[in-house]
């Protein structure tokens, strides 16, 4: 079991859930017990934090960005903006976490976060105090005096007063997984159209996935009292549940997020799986990403609540009526027992009916239109506003006015805010279509262009009744997957209230009041914003701020707009709206990587002789995703040095045997395979004998280098191409588009084989001797019969299938012998033991590339993608008697200068002296800057051989500066050395060991 | 107007009610001596140079939505001058010394924050490789420091040095690089251009270019014909799709980019990181979003939207460098459209077309570019010759053979 | 007869295998495989030859099917890739040109890649791996898929039964990848 | 995004990498091909706004090039064919036709 940093230490119970009314979904068999800035509370089995903390009387649960003003929850779903708090501790500690959405575990340790020192008091509320001084942009009008000020003084202050919650620095220790989904059918959202499109879609037999973000399906109906045929709501929906769960084609997914539309049906889900529990199984992930295929989505998001703007709209207790009918039906919870409702819609008072039901004093409904209806229960207050409300830290008096400028004050413990429903579209605007305004509901709805394959229903589409949200769940699913309606049962009766919404955002005369709670946007900023010109919506939200928060928008943005819309005299349509985007809600990024984290982040490829290196104590680099062994330590050797020195030097004297299984190899075959050849390498290979082995240069189109290798014929109609180990795979994608795209007549088929075979190179003066100890005697490897550049199939050991390559990287008498990977094992613990008498050595790539420097030999460092065959001293290897790719696009003028860079060989004067690989050449004497660069070095080594360093270097016309003294510089690790040019061949320029 | 702290204390000292709008929103007139299209970071700092350096009337900057919504306003705000190639390094510290003195310049605060990049380094290849670009930035007079892996330890403990795939074993750091608040550089530029004398034309589409006997005369908008000495074009990644409109093809493709920035969080990442062996960089704004990206979603796009195996991509990078961030959230991401050329490298200079100028190709670099860029534009623009720093950004350097490539990709620009 | 021992790509002598409560995953060795690539122009002479060998037309794309002797899954366009449990696995090449001869080429795969048996509640194993769908995909289904990053071939023989052939460099990564999403699904 | 592979049916675009503009199959004929029809075929591009065919190799998959004609601004996929047939149908295109553009 994995500890996640909860308390669990004290079982101190505390009574006083003061605020919990009777009913709601939640257990309370069920007590579990939690703690808040380290204080214990009791809720139950059902709650979310919030609901739990309302009902032990703690209204505060966090402060708001930018002037630390107390706040409680806003909302009971994931568009919180206030109730934001830190969740579990140590490694565990998850910041910025909704309170609302939070579900209650035993034991669960929440933190408020933004203050100091503590919640109740925090010294940065300091800030509302200047709240005038700290309005929308003011930081780009000032802090630039001194200059250099900016970034000693002031953006520190800035700096630390940023964010909400924190990182504790420690790595994540959950695990978290992702998978792929498909279905005929997606459902977002599991409300009343979003259960019955499911059904109607499984009942007709496809693959049905539904998801919900909650933890409990039925969407509004766990908040509301009503009835679905002769069932209360959440027990109609529960039952939904039930029956859906008899289906095998359909999956059901509870805790899940719809986060994002991609492209063709492609769309991203977070199931958090222990999110609600206090430990996690052994390998269990937190959360799983889902890619969900789905054929055709229906969007049943529902809707979210808009609040209205009026001054001191933000103090704990002022909830959105919704919400606050939520705790009451769902919770059995309320923020007080008191409460004054302000409404511009029926629906508020469907709140107030509720809450009067559950017992909760009704002060007053404040109702802003004038024909509001009455009622008999408790006092409503037709065409007046709210004004202004008081309570420091929790509200205590709302302050209501009448047309006639009329205000006195209601003593009220919470205050439920109700300007209507917006239909929650987010998801159909994720690939670019904008939401169209509804005049009738006052509100954005779904663009006609939706998403190809999704439609909408329920309350996401606009329909705001159980009914229609039932109705319009069938026909989506009926039309996505033609399902003849007909056939289908009659639907239950259900709730059919017509639904208006009035257009009434913010309480004139109101400044004070917040669009953006958390951060901090008031009315007064937009104003603000408007008078000095930003007036795009996207100039508003990047001016003020607005809509960035961590609840991205969902209850501000309209407000926003519409204060936005009355001072520009223009209708809210015509203002537009901001583009909404992926994530649906703020998401884990751990759950976004997955398991590709530490040594997962990437495959490791594992070479033949990888568990035998290991066993020798070989040290390993990483090379792409291969291990290789970089070299192999002996007894006394203290540093890298001394092992590669003497692994370089047992080669060139004796013999050495190094496992080169990485290099790409590429299967060519066909009677075309040689005119194949011809085309994707510069230099012919159309005549080359079978048995023979030729080094290739491959120049992308551009002219350029793109890699280097050999190609062994092994029949007419075979060869066997070798590539370097970082380009394999680029290579063999570019000899597809030439065989598929160039030349789609030749005959000839490629094939990777570069893991089938363990290919080892053997070097040094005693190779043959060696190899002949395991090549069966009737191959002849003399010399004659096997010369430079010869190959062939041949057996080893009695009999294994092989094959033999003479080719040298390292200049020396060499062979590179592959036999099937399986055997690599055996085979490199063979040549170990027959080659005893010759002290064979294994070596290391470090002690491959100072053979090859010492040789000369261009590698990745010198076909860094920017050099041509003549700046490698190849130029005479591209043929003009045929086309290759890249041939004629290399004879570009600027790739052709007379000065153009040169490899060459660098040499230090003075031995001591570092070469220094990445160092700049500049002449001898005169000016060390950029304006007298004369080239740089590629690759650089310590020679054991020459007793000194030596390097590979780029330099303008270098091949006529041979035997020029020059300075190497390396200002950024401080070395500036003399050094000669010489030729890149520093060993057996000849090349009479590599044909002895 | 001018702003100041004793300004902003004034105001809130009396009601607000002496700000004015940042810059004026004019009618279109009939003729300019210089129009540029594109109310971008690019083509509103060429006005600002136009007007206030080079001492030029009579100029417009055409927009067809709103200033600043391009890349602009969708980048992650990084600026630096690390580059290798002599074509490039001399321009980007140009860059970055404007930088330096942006707000003065502007009377405008965009919080250039010098709080240093790093590139991480996981392979003796990409040491090699960065020590040459690191002394390549000194020669060119750029600061540039070698970091080994315990200094950088103690400056990021927070990096995965204990269990990591491809270990951290060194680092190339720039401290003079850092970040800038992106949108305040458009409307800093657009203040200070309009307070020049620029007409700044919002929703002013170009639908047209009317060219006669070689010669561009002006442009057709939907605000109606705008006659112009010079026309400069300055779209990023609408580049194509304008320049098809004086018939010319271009060495360019338009490519998506997504960028990400968490829910606010506490500082605790000083400077900008970018990982060397995954696709992710990383910084820290000053409200506290962790503001990260990576590569291109890699096929040609005009959408402003990328997908999910990109962002999956970034996220895997992140985690793999900086495992603490898994409880950290994702708040928002989004695309920008790049015009990636094909040597990912950009483009000043004439077109064939006379009084027709470009810029464009900036890949996903733009943003760091944007005042040198202006500035050598306005240059090119005024006078009619290149900046010494932008001399090497030519049109035809892919007939020459004279190809500016940083990362060795070639002729493919969705691999720059 | 060659007197050199081989090793599975774990470094032992004898295949691995994971188990939890739902699923099981065993390292299969010994399986002999070979590409068959059409020649051009020869393509239906190959395709003769390969219903000779299985008694049936050539796979289809996304499609694998077995005789007695050799099994074969398309690989690509007129490619196919032939698999058969040789005592000798050495064979397979050779048997296939004598009975190809010039209609195709092909390539000795034996040691490129490892084979994995995965059986049980395979569904809620795949879907944290690869984008296959069980729900939808039969017995016959082959395919590329990619497995922690690893191009690898998934062959479908039953609901409850597929064979994985992953590259035989990084058979250990995705091995544990797969072991990984066997202990995830039998936690949840 | 997902791509109906002409072979495979439905498969998802993170299988695939992008090469660029399928203008890039017709390579100039190097017998008569002058230095700027060897740079306009390899730096030109169309970059259009709207539907483009496109080079994208199926490398997670059965190593296919594929023609792929999508929409630019809605990633919308119309059509897509085997690169190697498209190939040949061009190399056996009268003359004139194998150097004809694509895009919109």
């Amino acid at each position: 079991m994995a500890d996640h940093g909860t308390n669990h230490g004290t079982h101190h119970r505390t009574h006083g859930q003061i605020n919990r009314l009777s009913g709601g979904q939640i257990d309370r068999n069920k007590p579990l017990s939690f703690t808040f800035d380290g204080k214990t509370f009791q809720g139950y089995h059902g709650d979310t934090l919030a609901s739990a903390l309302l009902a032990n009387g703690v209204r505060l649960m966090g402060r708001s960005f930018k002037y630390h003003r107390p706040r409680g929850p806003l909302t009971a779903g994931s568009e919180e903006p206030n109730a934001i708090v830190a969740l579990r501790s140590g490694a565990y500690q998850e910041p910025n976490t909704r309170a609302t959405t939070a579900e209650l575990f035993d034991g669960l340790e929440a933190t408020s976060q933004n203050r100091w020192p503590s919640l109740a008091f925090d010294a940065m509320a300091i800030n509302d105090r200047f709240s005038n001084f700290l309005t929308a942009g003011f930081y780009y009008k000032t802090f630039m005096w001194p200059a250099a000020f900016w970034e000693k003084i002031y953006e520190p202050i800035i700096r630390k007063a940023a964010g909400l919650g924190a990182l504790t620095g420690s790595a994540d220790p959950d695990v978290y997984d992702k998978g792929f989904r498909h279905c005929d059918l997606l459902v977002v959202g599991a409300g009343p159209s979003g259960l019955m499109a499911a059904r109607t879609a499984a009942e007709a037999g496809f693959e049905v996935i539904i998801a919900d973000e909650d933890f409990r399906f039925g969407g509004r109906l766990n908040s509301e009292h009503e009835f679905i045929g002769d069932q209360a709501g959440a027990d109609w929906a529960a039952s939904q549940v039930a029956h859906l769960g008899t289906f095998s084609n359909v999956r059901v997914m509870s805790r899940t997020t719809v986060i994002g539309t991609f492209d063709h049906g492609i769309y991203g889900a977070v199931e958090r799986v222990t999110d609600h529990l206090r430990t996690s199984a052994e390998g269990q992930p937190r959360q799983i990403l889902w890619r969900i295929y789905a054929k055709h989505t229906v969007l049943c998001a529902g809707a979210t609540e808009r609040p209205i703007a009026f001054n001191n709209n933000d103090r704990p207790g002022v909830m959105l009526a919704g919400a606050m009918r939520s705790y009451a039906n769902r919770w059995g919870v309320s923020a007080a027992r008191d409460a004054v409702i302000f409404t511009s819609n029926d629906d508020g008072h469907r709140t107030a009916a509720d809450l009067h039901r559950q017992g909760v004093a009704i002060a007053a409904v404040v109702d802003t239109r004038a024909d509001a209806p009455s009622a008999h229960e408790y006092a409503v207050i037709a065409g007046t506003t709210v004004t202004d409300t008081r309570g420091r830290l929790g509200l205590n008096a709302v302050q209501v006015t009448d047309a006639t400028g009329h205000s006195r004050w209601l003593k009220a413990g919470s205050l439920g805010v109700s300007g209507g429903w917006n239909p929650n579209v987010h998801l159909t605007s994720h690939q670019g279509a904008r939401p169209v305004w509804n005049d009738a509901l006052n509100a954005f709805v779904p663009s006609p262009s939706l998403p190809p394959h999704m439609s909408v229903a329920g309350a996401a589409a606009g329909m705001l009744s159980t009914h229609g949200a039932l109705h319009s769940g069938v026909d989506a699913a009926c039309k996505a997957l033609e399902i003849d309606p007909r056939t289908l049962p009659a639907l239950p009766k259900a709730d059919d209230r017509p639904v208006t919404q009035s257009a009434f955002w913010c309480v004139q005369g109101s400044e004070r009041a917040w669009l953006d709670q958390q951060n901090d946007v008031t009315v007064k900023d937009v104003k603000l914003s408007h008078q000095e010109g930003f007036r795009a919506v996207e100039h508003l939200k990047r001016y003020t701020t607005l809509g960035m928060a961590t609840d991205q928008g969902k209850t501000s943005n309209m407000g926003g707009l519409a204060v936005m819309a009355e001072l520009t005299g223009q209708p809210i349509a015509d203002v537009g709206t901001t583009m909404f985007r992926p994530p649906y809600t703020p998401t884990a990024i751990g759950v976004l990587a997955g398991r590709s984290r530490g040594k997962d982040f990437h495959p490791v490829r594992l070479t033949p002789s990888h568990y035998w290196a290991k066993e020798r104590g070989a040290v390993f680099v990483e090379v792409g995703n291969w291990l290789r062994a970089q070299w192999f330590p002996i007894e006394g050797e203290t540093h890298w040095r001394q092992s590669v020195d003497r692994e370089v030097l047992a080669t060139r004297s004796s013999v050495g045997v190094c496992d080169c299984t990485t290099l790409g190899k590429i299967d060519v075959q066909g009677t075309d395979a040689a005119v194949f050849l011809n085309k994707v390498y510069c230099n012919g290979f159309a005549k080359l004998a079978v048995g023979r082995t030729r080094y290739g240069l491959m120049l992308r189109e551009d002219g350029i280098a793109m890699d280097d290798g050999t190609a062994a014929r092994l029949a007419e109609d075979h060869f066997v191409v070798t590539t370097t180990t970082a380009n394999a795979g680029k290579v063999y994608q570019h000899m597809e588009f030439v065989r598929q795209c160039l030349c789609p007549d030749l005959d000839v088929q490629l094939i990777s084989t570069t893991e089938s075979w363990a290919q080892y190179a053997i070097a040094g003066p005693n190779a043959r001797a060696l190899l002949q100890k395991v090549v069966d005697a009737e191959f002849d490897i003399s010399n004659d019969a096997f010369p430079f550049m010869a190959c062939g199939a041949i057996t080893v050991c009695g009999g294994l299938r092989a094959r033999l390559f003479r080719i040298s990287f390292s200049g020396e008498l060499a062979f590179e012998l592959a036999v099937p990977a399986r055997y690599g094992d055996a085979m490199m613990r063979r040549l170990m033991d027959e080659g005893e008498e010759f002290n064979v050595t294994p070596y290391g790539t470090e002690a491959l590339g100072v053979m090859r420097i010492e040789k000369g030999h261009a590698a990745g460092n010198e076909l860094n993608g920017t050099t041509t065959a003549q700046n490698l001293g190849l130029g005479r290897m591209v043929s003009k008697a045929k086309d290759s790719i890249g041939s004629k696009l290399s004879e570009r003028v600027g790739l052709n200068t007379e000065d153009g860079l040169r490899l060459v060989g660098l040499r230090p004067l003075n031995p001591k002296d570092k070469i220094t690989a990445g160092g700049h050449v500049m002449s001898a004497e005169g000016p060390v800057n950029a304006a007298h660069d004369q080239g740089y070095v590629t690759s650089a080594a310590y020679s054991p051989t020459l007793g000194n360093m030596i390097g590979l270097a780029f330099i303008k016309s270098g091949s006529e500066r041979i035997g020029d003294r020059m300075r190497l510089v390396s200002p950024l690790t401080k070395t500036s050395v003399e050094v000669e040019v010489v030729s890149p061949h520093f060993v057996d320029p000849e090349g009479e060991r590599q044909r002895a | 107007m001018r702003y100041s702290g004793f300004k902003v204390i004034k105001e809130a000292l009396t009601g607000h009610k002496g700000w004015r709008p940042a810059w004026r929103d004019p009618e279109p007139q009939s003729h300019y001596d210089i129009v540029i299209i594109g109310g971008g970071g690019h083509g509103l700092a060429t006005a600002h140079y136009l007007a206030k350096i080079f001492g030029q009337k009579r100029i417009a900057v055409l927009e067809k939505g709103w200033i600043g919504g391009g890349n602009v306003g969708r980048n992650t705000t990084i600026i630096r001058s690390n580059y290798l190639l002599d074509g490039n390094e001399p321009f980007y510290e140009f860059s970055l010394k404007l930088w330096e003195g942006l707000e003065q310049d502007l009377n405008y605060n965009a919080m250039v924050s010098q709080r240093g990049i790093m590139n991480l380094i996981h392979s003796d290849a990409q040491r090699d490789a960065y020590i040459r670009r690191g002394n390549a930035m000194i020669l060119n007079g750029a600061d540039a420091e070698y970091m080994d892996a315990d200094q950088i330890r103690k400056e990021y403990p927070f990096l995965n040095f204990d269990d990591a795939r491809f270990p951290i074993k060194g680092g190339l750091a720039q401290r003079r690089g850092g970040t800038v608040r992106h949108d305040a550089v458009a409307w800093g530029y657009a203040r200070s251009a309009d307070s020049h004398g620029v007409d700044i034309l919002q929703n002013c589409e170009v639908t047209g270019f009317r060219i006669e006997n070689g010669k561009c005369l002006g442009v057709e908008t939907s605000r109606g014909f705008i006659g112009a000495g010079r026309v400069g074009c300055a779209v990023a990644g609408s580049s194509g799709r304008l320049m098809s409109k004086a018939g010319m093809r271009l060495p360019i493709e338009s490519h998506v980019l997504q960028a990400f920035v968490s829910e606010g969080l506490k500082p605790i990442l000083p400077g900008v990181i970018t990982f060397g062996a995954g696709h992710f960089y990383v910084s820290q704004s000053d409200k506290g979003g962790l503001v990260f990206g990576g590569d291109i979603d890699g096929y040609n796009s005009y959408a402003q939207r990328g997908n999910l195996p990109v962002v999956e991509d970034v996220c895997e990078g992140g985690m793999a460098l900086m495992p603490m961030i898994g409880r950290a959230r994702l708040l928002r991401m989004w695309g920008g459209i790049m015009d990636m050329s094909m040597d990912g490298s950009p483009i000043i200079d004439r077109t064939h077309i006379d009084g027709l100028y470009f810029n464009g190709g900036w890949c996903y670099g733009g943003f760091k570019a944007t005042p040198a860029s202006g500035y050598a534009f306005a240059h090119l623009l005024a006078r009619d010759i290149p900046h010494p720093t932008a001399t090497a950004y030519r049109f035809d350097r892919f007939e020459t053979g004279h190809m500016i490539d940083e990362k060795g990709m070639g002729n493919q620009p969705n691999l720059h | 007869m060659h007197d050199l021992t081989p090793i599975t790509a774990f470094g032992l002598a004898e295949p691995t295998v994971f188990v939890t409560q739902s699923c099981q995953l065993a390292e299969r060795p010994r399986i002999a495989l070979a590409s068959v690539a059409a020649r051009l122009g020869v393509d239906e002479a190959c395709r003769a030859v390969i219903t000779d060998l299985l008694r049936a037309d050539a796979p289809d794309p996304a499609a694998w099917l077995a005789s007695d002797i050799y099994s074969a899954f398309w690989m690509g366009p007129d490619q196919w890739m032939f698999s058969a449990d040789f005592p000798d696995v050495e064979d397979i090449v050779a048997r296939l040109k004598t009975s190809f001869g010039e209609t195709a080429s092909i390539t000795e795969q034996t040691d490129g890649w490892v084979s994995f048996d995965l059986t049980g509640e395979v569904e809620a194993v795949l879907e944290l791996v690869c984008s296959v769908d069980m729900r939808t995909r039969s017995a016959g289904y082959a395919s590329r898929v990619s497995i922690h990053h690893t191009g690898c071939f998934l062959l479908i023989e039953a609901s409850d039964r597929v064979r994985v052939y992953a590259p035989r460099a990084s058979a250990g990564s995705v091995f544990h990848g797969i072991s990984q999403a066997m202990t995830s699904a039998a936690a949840r | 995004m997902i791509i109906n592979h002409p072979l495979l049916g439905p498969r998802d675009s993170a299988e695939f990498t992008y090469l660029g503009d399928a203008s890039l199959l017709n390579r100039p004929d190097p017998d008569t091909a002058t230095p700027k029809d060897w740079h306009d075929y390899a730096y030109l591009r169309d970059n259009p706004a709207g539907l483009h065919r496109e080079l994208w190799f199926h490398e997670g998959g059965d190593r296919s090039w594929l023609v792929v004609t999508r929409n630019t601004v809605t990633h919308e996929i119309t059509k897509v064919e085997l690169a190697r047939d498209v190939a040949r149908g061009l190399a056996s295109d009268v003359a004139g036709m194998g150097t004809k553009r694509s895009g919109g």
